[in-house]
């Protein structure tokens, strides 16, 4: 048992952290949302020459074949900054099918390019006009399309990073590649994966709007002193405090629950994202309390940050898919202490 | 006690009813924090006084209808059933208005109160200053009297409506040498005068809601002064008054809300957990709850009974009410929860009165302030 | 339109405040627990010769025939000061039973006499010792029973205040009076007065916890100051006070749709116990932590009155019943704005 | 990172299991906090020490069996699947003992180890005086010398297990010039000494788990101070540090009563609406998020790094959580849950865990310090 990160991922994170420090500002995420072009062709090269869009890619395809866990640091990290690009998505859903199915690996002759994916969970197209490729996910077929041959119609996220397109893929093989059949237990192992994803970028999106509001309650004054000093003030960020550091142990065994094929993974994402939904929930509210009237203006940061949260709550897996999953679940086999539920 | 409409209550329901349902668009207007929407509200506001509904609570001699606060929460259910457009000179109607009518001069009063009532003259206010936010009496910009002129300078931010209105109202230090809550004057602004810059703060949902407005040697004449110079601060205080507050926020809002929230959760009860069902719930009982109370507090008013703090509650309890309702609205909706321009299921205005909804614990006061209130002036505990 | 009370509600309840001030503090309540009778004979005569016992009775049958509302305001004073007696059953039980039909009327010749009721939502027999007769209300029967002649098993409740008995009805009918059948609307009727009771009984306890927890904080000093002084201390109590204030209207709205056979009268008598139990749970959580350890002993009077919500919580309906049943009714017909949901 | 047990782990696992299957009591044991149940803990604690489990995490030296965090996990987790009695020596083997350990005099060690570990001495704690509940620095009671004694005169309050225990050990002023957390010491008192009152202080459940202590001239031999004289508050800071605490608040407490929850709500599922299924489950999820938590700072210790005031995170957590899990049992067992004495369904046991976890958020510094704590020292945020 050691549930500690070694000092190679610790260094691989700082690394990527610097790098989103000076390159994913928010004065950058709002230049590309003034330019209506979010993703950011350039930072997309530099991700990829970092290592980072292949960092979970098997070797054997060029990747660094490192695990989901260290993924899920790095995953993290980008919520904080809030990076516009897919790299999140292309880690833990395009990279992950790769490496598990040989047939869309041949498919997928540009790994470095974004691969989209969507499912019932995230139906509406991430980014389709920057990606190569697009994998819908059916109830238990795949399907590979050309991206640049299907013609959906734009919708407009209330966060302006996401570029989200509506195709109706019923009746239509417009730019269809492939159709993988019996693909059930890929399709949900993807899901699975996309649970954590979503989880890991609300960890990193909650520890970042805390950061704001706490360095914002010290610097604004009122009555004479900071806001930061006020009782009130510093338990509502407390109890936001609280609800981050209990979310992230069940995040990282998530993680590694994938890694090692545990046959509870989806429990364990499950838990993972809905720690994670109800997080980043408390702390946005708090946070956004904590900055006054200031948090409801466009001009500060927090929203950039708060917006993201509104949508990965939502996508691949929301509040009640996954407490009636675990709900289900748990009826079927009631856990029992000291046995091999909480880990194996 | 007797509770529930009389006759003539209901008969009076079912004629704004009837008039709302002739009279209110079908088509949503665009929101009145755009330009073209607020065009469109404007004109909202003259129809509605072309039926005499735009000032309902207004005596009869400006052109109200006198409507007692029982009749005024009537309107107000309807108002909200029909879906009527919301009020951008909400400003001059609960706030101005009443105060004109009992502080103005006669001349003001027949200056500003019919072009008030015919949506001619569109209020913001200018109450609040950077680095003054719960804190209002740590005003700084000035209006110092010079011959028949009023100077301004400083600056106003939070200003609701500001960024298209005609005129705001607010508090001026007019004394140079006075601090706090003396020496401030009340005074009325246009905001064509030469010397004013509103500058917009674009809100949540990119649209500006509020505005910051800059005096650079603003000439206002004296006969904009409401009441007396150095009363504005009493006069101000009378305008924060708890019927006002009261109006501001209609229990019908939140029991509209919570309807609309119910039938949300009906619709695709079958994929949702025991945690929304709780939310769902609880948001229509709180509603409920939050109607009843405003019903039993506006018939004490009418009995002549007076309310104090006991505002600071209702404020805490539909502010927080406001926000759960929304939050768990955008959980049912799921994926869709993010588009923001999809008319279906009403998401697009489940979106905007999310990020609407994030304000209520912040504006007239923070539900901290609040707070510190019902403990120090309800409860006796101390400062 | 007038949601007041009258002048002589008022000054009815004011002067039976007066009699409880001085004649059930908590000493008394104590007394009655160390001799293991919470039921104070003496006290029973004098709430009859007060006429709180027949407030609501017929003038047929020698009360004084008030109407529900009024004795919504006395039941809520007991709550306030923990009467141990169970004068608020008699009012909206067995009162309402004798008033309601002329059939039990006929039966029960003692009616100033304690007459216990008991249902499937509050099945344990309240004080069966200081009886004359007990009813028991099935699905669509009601049986009369001499209190004298049932044997059950005595049960110690957390409250020592309620001395309560268990007995099996079926298949027994020692004592029995007499079984009136068909008796279904009646049944359902005291169902929603009992309802109504216990949530005017939570209210006052909860008025009552509140007081007793702002007092504490104004005479309990730490770090030197009050703690009263301190926000986070202001803040619980203040939400505290929120949560009793947002209660009180639904509950006299909840008599008055009694007193009127408003057909919506379940519905608002469930809605006004929901609002009641989660006012008495939020006032008792946070008066208990705002007494610090003191709130944890015996000593303080505080547990007298927290214990009580405990019970009144649960019987005569109870959280999820009355989620249940509320869920129901809504889906059934949905409320609309401005219509005849709230008042008629 | 490598979580999961390994084989070392799993068979120490199935030791301990094998061993309490066969020697927890089958019939629960009276409350430790009356006199009878005292002694049938007392017995347990023997018998557990005849396995040698009493002491699991003391060094071998001392006759512990020098279980690191993880195994410690373990023990906790296999303890409370047994159902195994509540350890009556807590402060004795967490608190006490490891503090005898680094501070204390071979002789001391030699005299009170042994008997702690057999339960022939059950320690008190004497912090808390009067007036000083979460202020541990204002103590007033004093101890001093005069020859080979200490002279002790004061009162202690909130000591838990005082009412029957043998000795108690707590913070004196010895030096009388002193205030604040100068100038205290560590002394170990025999409750049977001359001048000692006990007077026990009945909790919710009726029953004494803490008391107050006098004491009237009572002499101690010098023998009884651990360390130096006016050494006591850093003595008292190391015993109050992250790893004890933590010991005293097993996750495995919370996972074993989430555990019964969710029995109980599966059991009448049918009758119960959302609100219940929501808090059964956030019950559940925060249980093992408690637990994940818990082993990946174990983790983090093991490996060398410190913990400081992230153990002020986990107080309020875990309180909270506790106080929510017996409240929502509770609803579920609706009319039954005010029969104190009805042991179908745990009913009993579920009330008097719910009136144990209104404690939660009080003792061992309240959530609000907690929240203080976390705001200034890990959030940094001004005092």
């Amino acid at each position: 048992m050691n549930f500690t990160f070694s000092e190679d991922q610790e260094i691989f994170r700082d690394a990527f952290k610097r790098y989103l420090e000076s390159n994913v500002t928010p004065e950058k995420i709002r230049s590309g949302w003034e330019d209506n072009n979010p993703f950011n062709q350039a930072r997309w090269q530099e991700l990829e020459e970092l290592g980072i869009l292949q960092s979970n890619l098997d070797e054997k395809y060029g990747g660094l074949g490192l695990d989901l866990v260290t993924s899920c640091l790095l995953v993290e990290e980008m919520g904080y900054y809030a990076l516009p690009e897919p790299a999140a998505e292309q880690i833990f859903l395009s990279n992950l099918l790769i490496n598990k199915s040989a047939d869309i690996a041949k498919l997928i002759d540009d790994k470095n390019q974004f691969i989209s994916v969507t499912h019932s969970l995230s139906p509406n197209i991430l980014f389709l006009e920057n990606s190569s490729k697009l994998i819908n996910l059916g109830e238990d077929s795949i399907s590979i399309f050309f991206s640049k041959d299907i013609n959906g119609k734009k919708l407009k996220s209330s966060d302006p990073s996401r570029d989200l397109t509506n195709f109706i893929f019923e009746n239509s093989d417009s730019g269809l590649l492939q159709t993988l059949n019996d693909q059930k237990s890929l399709v949900n192992n993807v899901v699975t994966s996309g649970m954590v994803m979503s989880a890991a970028v609300l960890i990193g999106l909650s520890r970042k709007i805390l950061d704001l509001a706490t360095a914002y309650t010290l610097d604004r004054k009122q009555f004479g002193k900071p806001i930061g000093s006020f009782q009130a003030v510093k338990h509502m960020l407390a109890q936001a405090a609280i609800e981050i550091e209990f979310s992230k142990a069940t995040l990282y065994r998530a993680a590694y629950s994938l890694d090692n094929e545990n046959p509870l993974q989806k429990l364990h994402a499950a838990q993972a994202k809905l720690q994670a939904i109800d997080a980043c929930e408390m702390v946005s509210r708090n946070s956004m309390q904590a900055h006054g009237a200031m948090g409801y203006t466009w001009e500060m940061d927090l929203h950039i940050f708060i917006r993201r949260g509104w949508s990965y709550k939502q996508v691949w897996g929301n509040k009640s898919l996954l407490e009636n999953y675990i709900m289900n679940q748990l009826e079927k086999d009631l856990p029992k202490l000291g046995s091999t539920y909480t880990f194996l | 006690m007797k509770i529930g409409f009389s006759d003539s209550q209901k008969k009076f329901r079912e004629e704004i009813r009837e008039w709302l349902e002739k009279n209110v668009p079908k088509i949503p207007l665009n929101s009145f924090d755009t330009k073209e929407g607020f065009e469109e509200h404007r004109e909202w506001e003259k129809k509605l006084n072309s039926g005499n509904w735009s000032m309902v609570t207004w005596p009869e001699q400006y052109g109200g209808r006198g409507l007692n606060l029982i009749e005024w929460l009537i309107f107000e259910e309807e108002y909200y059933r029909a879906k009527a457009p919301a009020r951008v000179n909400q400003n001059g109607v609960f706030l101005l208005g009443p105060t004109l009518m009992e502080y103005g001069s006669d001349k003001q009063k027949e200056k500003f109160l019919s072009a008030m009532a015919t949506g001619e003259h569109i209020w913001s206010q200018g109450w609040s200053e950077p680095g003054a936010g719960s804190d209002m009496a740590a005003i700084r910009t000035t209006a110092f009297k010079k011959g028949d002129k009023y100077i301004i300078n400083g600056q106003k931010t939070w200003s609701s409506r500001a960024a298209f209105a005609d005129w705001t109202f607010g508090l001026f230090r007019s004394d140079p040498e006075s601090d706090r809550h003396r020496g401030l004057s009340f005074i009325l602004v246009p905001l064509d005068a030469e010397g004013v810059t509103v500058r917009p703060i674009p809100q949540l949902d990119g649209e500006p809601g509020f505005a910051e407005i800059y005096f650079d040697d603003v000439e206002v004449d004296v006969s904009n002064l409401l009441g007396g110079e150095g009363e504005g601060w009493s006069i101000a205080m009378a305008t924060a008054g708890f019927e006002r507050g009261l109006m501001l926020r209609s229990p019908a809002r939140f029991q509209e809300t919570a309807s609309k929230l119910l039938s949300l959760y009906f619709k695709n009860k079958d994929n949702l957990s025991g945690s929304i069902e709780s939310k769902v719930l609880q948001s229509w009982l709180r509603a409920e709850a939050y109607a009843l109370n405003i019903y039993q507090t506006a018939s004490k008013l009418m009995a002549g009974k007076k309310i104090g703090p006991e505002s600071s509650l209702g404020k805490v309890f539909w502010s927080d009410l406001d926000h759960q309702m929304h939050q768990t609205a955008l959980d049912i909706l799921g994926v869709s929860s993010e588009l923001e321009e999809v008319v279906a299921d009403d998401v697009a205005s489940w979106i905007k009165g999310y990020m609407f909804s994030y304000s209520g614990p912040i504006y007239a006061g923070t539900n901290e302030i609040q707070k510190n209130i019902i403990a120090e002036r309800l409860l006796g505990m101390p400062r």
